[in-house]
């Protein structure tokens, strides 16, 4: 449906880069697997050496020395700067607002970022029953920041979520802030075409197209009428070490780098 | 005074008919070998509560032990999905196969836990706002601050009756020792009715003493005691064997179908009569390969 | 990025002259150096937030530090009463020398302190009925129970601006070690706007990160990171050194009269420039009557 | 005011060993310094080998080497099954109803058994400021079984307390019940010179009295009218080997048997 969006980076490389390079030292920073792992790690190598990294299983500064393939990987706790209970991940740190920046992807996603993680179709008579919804919700209640990575698709990008399991900027008309949410709610949508942010109204707007894709290629993937700013960004491609460290470091055996 | 048993013994004295059951463990320290005991007794209407039901509970549901499920997440962690669990779940379910799920987010129900442990009859949580977890599960309420006025969820206390809790060594009053990820254990022991601890290594009390806090369950809350080495198995325990990843991707395709489940359990469960039999089946080489080098931690002094 | 720096500087930057302060430690881990060094740079108008007041309370109120206490218990444990107090609070206090004590039990208090460390405006607890604790603080309210209708005692967050806690050893990031009693020093720590961690040894980063379980306190909430040995005298730290039980006797004759309290703070506080003159103030014999033999804990692994 | 309560036992090591007669194997005990230490010691040296003690600063199963001064010795540290937070003190152990006995004392208890460590004199300008409560309300609250160890005196045993710090069983005319308190509230009040239990209205009835001991000997010490069961018993001696275990092992300097 779209034409490759880089010669040398791949989608998720690129997702992962991208995601990246919005981590800024010394955040604190709620690791999930996968791209979220490899964003966090890549930006510690590259721009923020003092990144805090967080696993909701309770691990805080961690430093693996294989990718981890769960979030309680015995190598995340070995070396780790320490280790707290449940209960605290999500009472001292998540309720406590000290998370700086949570990741969240999703089945489904709407235009005011809300996610589903739980059911395709009805929730008493799922068509799909998916995992549900973890920490997610409490991730998008609470993070100061979210970033939401998913692959376009028009399955997935929805006019409507068939249940809500993370909140977003807007539910049947309220508004965060009416609801009364915390944290500050999605701040981008790094998907693998392009980049959304959103409006003052709490809408996805796309901001960003990576090199050689068209505003018709991520509206493809996309299931409503999607805004567009005005002044598109193009984002520059990864740099050679950012794909060196994540293909000869990080994701040597491309677990999550497909 | 000795709580040792073996494993037949206190699943048999402890896990009844009917029983809300917790098999702890976050990814860490799940106790697998629990769940096939409990399989082989023919346990049956069992409440299952865990954060994320795992393939031990997958195994469980595909044997019939379930009839009810409390859960905050149901995936095969770093694979994809439960299929049994799924099968249990979806519209194209039989009506006679299905079951109960009482859902929440992982803060959710182990703010239930906490509210059990800590002797309140609710936990409240800033959590649930528009989502929609809450307009599905009755138990999810709320109340008002009385100093700022604002609106905060609330779950009720959740009291299993018997939990089961594993750990790297523990002495025979049921003293557990862990260290790694220790998850919700603590809140999971203090909240049930009866606990069994089952431990890698069963240790004298005096080791206990020497390093009081490791100590993340004390005995006094410890109805039963088992040694069951390597009893996490495709799980991990810290210092013990790691994860045997190759177990939850194989555990993906026997799940896809009734048949290669049951066979799975002929062979695995049912064909063993406890866990050393089932180390022997999966083979000295596969365990070999799970063993760890040593990484110590260095010693402290409690001295005054 | 290391956050070393001298009690001085760190009391400098850190403690202002009306905060909501916490000196942290259960018997155990009470930091007096802070508390002298808040003294000698004169500090005002401070709330003091204890469940213990003790004697470093004790001291900083007869130096004029404090004009509220904040608290659950106060005695000079194991002997008697805290005398300077005792003089700001009781019916013959002169009006200029009145404190404002805002008192709550132990239970009540650390409530406060669980609900700001785990982001709530408030806490619950089944508490103080038929005490009249809760008729003379207007912050003892009530909530009722969603599911069982019962009323329960709420207390507020309570929010210091600036905490210090003692530790035996920390990276120059403030990741902070302990190990024998814990007391409320998470809850603190996470309570807190502001984190001093004072320790009995700087170690690398390393030393921490093999043996990561008993980290206390993460770096990431600290602010300034001091090297203060000997920094709980008359207090103890488990390992490093035992209770000075003959000081806590002889505050009980020191604090009785204003110009014997006067006269201690000029020799020990005023006429010292820090720890290490303390010391030697002290002297080397009673010192070395403190050093404790080790009681090793033993090693584990986290191997994998 | 009193005969001498027996020619071997003083009042201290007799109280300490009524107390402790009290304590069965097995009990999760809440334990204070001073007396009670000494009760549950000498107790798990007698009759309760298993005695589960538990002190309000964090320690499970102690088994110090020297005499505690503080609840926070570290000799109660060091060699113990067991170290937890406050928060677990409180929550965990006591408002779960894991306590089975506390133990408490105070500047003044009436007949139903309330307690007042706080003031001596009204609240606001007290004529002597007392501690306060410390753990005192919440063992009050919850420990299923309570034991009080107090010396009889007039200023002590009162009427009506200047402040209840710790509720007994009824509070203006209000019964524990009522009030919906979840511990047993007061069992037994142990004194220098008798014991009292308590009725099923919850007033303190003199129930047993030492040797020696006359009912006026403890009238002389109570400020209220005390009832007197009509049976009161005489309790034997502390046995040779509890005054030995006293004064030679548990507190050899004389620190609390004074």
């Amino acid at each position: 449906m779209a034409t490759d969006p880089g010669v040398t980076a791949s989608a998720a490389e690129r997702m992962a880069w991208r995601a990246a390079s919005e981590l800024r030292d010394h955040d604190v920073v709620f690791v999930g697997i996968g791209l979220p792992n490899l964003a966090c790690n890549l930006a510690s190598r590259l721009h923020a050496p003092s990144l805090n990294m967080i696993y909701e299983s309770g691990v805080v500064g961690s430093r693996p020395e294989r990718l981890p393939v769960s979030i309680g990987d015995p190598a995340l706790v070995a070396g780790s700067l320490g280790i707290v209970s449940q209960a605290d991940i999500f009472q001292c740190f998540l309720q406590g607002g000290r998370i700086a920046v949570g990741f969240l992807g999703g089945a489904q996603i709407d235009r005011w970022g809300n996610i589903n993680t739980t059911v395709i179709g009805d929730y008493e008579r799922p068509k799909v029953r998916l995992p549900g919804s973890g920490g997610a919700c409490e991730i998008a209640t609470h993070a100061r920041r979210l970033l939401i990575i998913m692959r376009l698709n028009r399955r997935a990008f929805v006019e409507r979520c068939d249940y809500i399991t993370s909140p977003g900027h807007r539910v049947n008309g309220v508004s965060r802030r009416e609801l009364g949410l915390p944290g500050g709610g999605p701040e981008k949508i790094i998907t693998d075409h392009g980049v959304m942010t959103f409006d003052e109204t709490g809408e996805a707007v796309l901001t960003e197209l990576y090199p050689g894709v068209s505003v018709d290629d991520v509206r493809a993937g996309v299931g409503w009428h999607l805004r567009v700013a005005d002044e598109l960004k193009t984002e520059a491609e990864p740099s050679a070490e950012a794909l060196r460290l994540m293909r000869e470091e990080l994701d040597p055996q491309r677990l999550f780098l497909k | 005074m000795s709580k040792l048993q073996n494993m037949r013994d206190a699943i048999a004295a402890n896990v009844m008919d009917g029983d809300t059951l917790v098999i702890d463990g976050f990814t860490h320290l799940i106790c697998f070998a629990a769940g096939h005991e409990i399989i082989r007794q023919k346990r049956r209407d069992l409440t299952a509560v865990r954060l994320t039901p795992d393939l031990v509970y997958d195994q469980m549901l595909a044997a019939g032990c379930i009839s009810k499920l409390v859960c905050s997440w149901s995936g095969n962690p770093g694979v994809g999905s439960l299929h049994a669990l799924r099968r249990r779940v979806e519209a194209k379910a039989e009506e006679g196969d299905r079951i109960v799920l009482d859902e929440y987010s992982h803060f959710g129900l182990l703010s239930r836990l906490l509210a059990a442990a800590n002797g309140l009859p609710f936990w409240t949580l800033d959590n649930f706002r528009g989502s929609d977890i809450g307009r599905h599960n009755d138990n999810i309420r709320s109340v008002i601050c009385p100093y700022t006025g604002r609106e905060l969820a609330t779950v009720p206390a959740l009291h299993p009756d018997v939990a089961i809790v594993h750990c790297q060594r523990a002495d025979s009053e049921g003293n557990a020792q862990v260290w790694g990820l220790v998850g919700s254990m603590k809140e999971v022991a203090f909240a049930s009715r009866r606990v069994i601890v089952v431990a890698e290594e069963i240790v004298d009390s005096e080791l206990i003493r020497r390093d009081p806090n490791r100590t993340v369950v004390p005995g006094m809350v410890v109805n039963a005691v088992v040694h069951e080495p390597w009893g996490c198995h495709p799980s991990f325990v810290q210092g013990c064997y790691d994860r045997d990843n190759r177990f939850y991707v194989e555990w993906d395709e026997v799940c896809r179908e009734r048949a290669s489940v049951q066979a799975w359990l002929d062979k695995w469960v049912y064909g063993v009569s406890g866990r050393s039999e089932y180390l022997e089946l999966l083979g000295a080489e596969r365990v070999d390969s799970l063993r760890p080098e040593a990484r110590l931690s260095g010693e402290v002094s409690y001295g005054y």
